[in-house]
């Protein structure tokens, strides 16, 4: 309860501060896709897929999505997200964590699909990246498994 | 007045070395020339080699894991040199490291400091670490000798392993890096030859309650797992230090970095043993042996480890 | 040709002093250590074995040779053992890398066994360490 | 937040790569609750060159700690300078610059 208001607060204060700079063309998906990234019902990468872009249904190709097999540390992994598609939005998600969306990327006009971030994950589970290209998702999907890593102190 | 020392041994070393090149270190020549030639062939074709290297290991680690005619250079990079699953981890967070704020924070550590600029006017010396003083007979390490010049100047000393210690090292590290040095440790005197056996001795030798030597997992246990640890080869141990490991920096990236004894004191700990002190002669002179073996590759550090 | 004799002198003297120095500080005799024997709780009491265990242990803390597990040195073991005997206690609890207590504990028996048998293994280890560790190093004594 | 954001921006046929590493903790919801802090984490980053949006990502608490990220765009010359902003859950901003190599 407590979090949800705070989440509310914090989305507010964000969207201010957002509105004030000349980004208004921005897509701020927080904003706009609230559930998607942390609605009560939005726990699996299917559901909040679908409180993103209104369909679950993907098609497995066209979307290269490059993770390490195995993290060396779950919370660093780099993910690499590349496709040759002139989509609009894309996404990443994964299963390890409670809330499965992780980020959404506007591809701007001037824009490549070709992402890099560092993710973290609380333990072993698939990452998805999805490329909404007209109504159409293309996906690839990779599973990396973490372990806590390291030996010696 | 550290600064005449440290350059008159030099000097000293230097001369001695041409010398004595093929006396005191003779035996260390046929150690290090014997360690390469045991870790390439061992990783030259990990499947075909299994009845020697790797009878435990699956079939699908050592056709699908482990790299085939590895560069003896390669080394260097700890078990990325030759697990291939590493290697994508590694690349990428090497693209960008987390340890780039704090060799900045090094290099103004360094340009705030005059003792520390006066002792060390030359900052591209990571690969001369440790060296054998011949006037006190004994191995000086990087991280004794920034201690010693601080107390000198009448400063505090410095956590050896955590802290400014391995961030005023990073800048080292990086100047030394970028200037494309060497490991270059000599083996000066009788003495010298002596610290190098034993830290040798200490190397090879089964200790603590698990019973195994440095050498069990880094020598003959190279490129096998513990868990789901690849082991790392003993060759090329000592070059990228000090180290940003992911672990240590889990809560607080200041933390990340550590000395190369940090490294070793958990290390040892793991074998089942009290370490040595950080800043003990035994330590000192197994840092020595070490970085001997290393001697000739390049120094590419700080680096990045899980 | 003179200078490299004493050269060559110089270095075996060193080499005489250095090994000199290692073999006197550790005597042979601890490879004969009897650890079943010496640390058999049943046999010689809790006591005596302890005693035993402080004994060597002190010895191994002096070779650079004393054994660690799980955060705990053995002289941690030994003295932990010790408070719970002095203050009639039958478990000794476990302590954290830090020192501080853990929710585990052992049994007093077990810990003086323990802690015994961690002092003089690391003492017999020692010894055949000085005759074996070359078996280890390539180009010396290991074949591949 | 006073720390700034380190940026690499190159040119190169016509494509610019941008890395870039901001500096924030990235307490998520979890995480915050063990260390008894506020949650907090970037939610949004945009870059821009000639107030031209070239990059723009809306982001969770299950981004790294100082989270790096890599884009790349096309259009930008050598000499431009790339302006980068992140926006956190508290409602801080901040933009640093650096110009394209």
């Amino acid at each position: 309860m407590n979090r949800r208001k705070f989440l509310g607060l914090g989305l507010g204060l964000g969207a201010a501060a957002v509105m004030l700079p000349s980004t208004l063309s921005a897509v701020n998906f927080r904003e706009t896709k609230t559930s998607a990234f942390e609605g009560p019902k939005s726990h699996t990468v299917d559901e909040a897929m679908t409180e993103l872009f209104g369909t679950s249904k993907t098609i497995a190709g066209k979307v290269t999505l490059k993770a390490p097999d195995i993290a060396e540390n779950g919370a660093v992994v780099p993910i690499h997200v590349s496709s040759k598609l002139a989509g609009k939005t894309v996404a990443v998600f994964q299963d390890a964590n409670p809330e499965s969306l992780v980020a959404v990327f506007t591809v701007p006009a001037n824009g490549i699909i070709d992402y890099k971030l560092r993710i973290k994950m609380a333990k072993t589970g698939t990452v998805t990246a999805v490329v909404q290209d007209g109504t159409t998702l293309f996906s690839d999907s990779k599973m990396v498994k973490v372990t806590a890593g390291g030996c010696g102190g | 007045m550290l600064l005449n020392i440290v350059k008159s041994t030099a000097l000293v070393a230097l001369a001695s070395c041409i010398l004595n090149a093929g006396e005191f270190n003779a035996q260390a020549e046929k150690d290090r020339i014997a360690l390469i030639e045991y870790t390439v062939a061992k990783f030259k074709d990990a499947e075909k080699n299994r009845d020697n290297f790797f009878p435990y290991s699956t079939d699908d680690e050592l056709k699908n894991n482990i790299k085939k005619d590895i560069k003896v250079e390669e080394f260097a990079m700890g078990n990325y040199a030759f697990s291939i699953q590493g290697q994508f981890s590694y690349n990428e967070i090497k693209d960008m490291p987390p340890y780039e704020e704090l060799v900045e924070q090094g290099e103004e550590l360094y340009n705030d400091n005059k003792a520390i600029q006066a002792c060390f006017p030359d900052t591209t010396i990571a690969g001369d670490y440790p060296y054998f003083d011949q006037k006190r007979n004994e191995v000086i390490s990087l991280t004794g000798a920034i201690n010693e010049c601080l107390v000198n100047a009448g400063q505090e000393k410095w956590n050896e392993k955590k802290g400014k210690m391995p961030i005023l090292q990073a800048y080292f590290a990086a100047q030394s890096t970028e200037a494309e040095k060497k490991v270059n440790i000599t083996i000066p005197t009788a003495e010298a030859a002596a610290a190098y056996e034993r830290g040798k001795e200490y190397y090879y030798t089964q200790r603590g309650y698990l019973k195994l030597s440095c050498a069990t997992c880094h020598v003959q246990g190279a490129g096998k797992r513990v868990r789901n640890e690849s082991l790392s080869q003993f060759l090329g141990q000592t070059t990228h230090f000090p180290v940003y490991r992911l672990k240590w920096g889990k809560d607080k990236v200041a933390n990340g970095l550590g000395t190369l004894e940090r490294r070793m004191e958990g290390c040892i700990k793991d074998q089942g043993q009290v370490p040595p002190k950080t800043n003990s002669k035994q330590m000192k002179e197994l840092l020595y042996f070490m970085a001997y073996m290393s001697n000739g590759m390049n120094v590419d550090g700080p680096d990045v480890r899980k | 040709m003179k200078k490299l004799y004493s050269v060559v002198a110089t270095a075996g003297l060193a080499l005489a002093i250095s090994g000199c120095t290692t073999n006197t500080v550790s005597t042979p005799s601890f490879e004969t250590l009897d650890e079943k024997q010496l640390c058999n709780v049943k046999s010689n009491g809790i006591e005596n074995v302890l005693a035993t265990a402080a004994k060597y242990n002190k010895i191994a803390k002096e070779h650079g040779v004393e054994f660690k597990r799980l955060g705990m040195t053995n002289t941690q073991y030994i003295n932990e053992t010790n408070k719970s005997i002095k203050a009639g206690s039958d478990k000794v609890v476990l302590l954290d890398k830090k020192g501080k207590a853990t929710k585990n504990s052992v049994s007093v028996e077990y810990a003086t066994q323990r802690a015994c048998k961690f002092a003089v293994s690391a003492l017999i280890l020692e010894a055949e360490g000085k005759k074996t560790w070359r078996t280890a190093v390539p180009g010396d004594g290991f074949k591949y | 937040m006073a720390k700034k954001t380190r940026i690499k921006a190159k040119e190169k046929k016509g494509i610019t790569t941008a890395k870039v590493m901001a500096n924030h903790a990235m307490l998520s919801y979890d995480e915050a609750k063990r260390a008894k802090k506020e949650v907090n984490f970037i939610t949004s980053m945009i870059a821009k060159v000639d107030g031209v949006i070239v990059y723009e990502v809306s982001t969770s608490q299950f981004l790294s700690k100082n989270p790096f990220v890599q884009f790349k765009f096309k259009g930008a010359n050598k000499g431009k300078e790339l302006e980068f902003t992140w926006t956190d859950l508290k409602g801080n901003t901040q933009t640093d610059k650096k110009k394209i190599k």
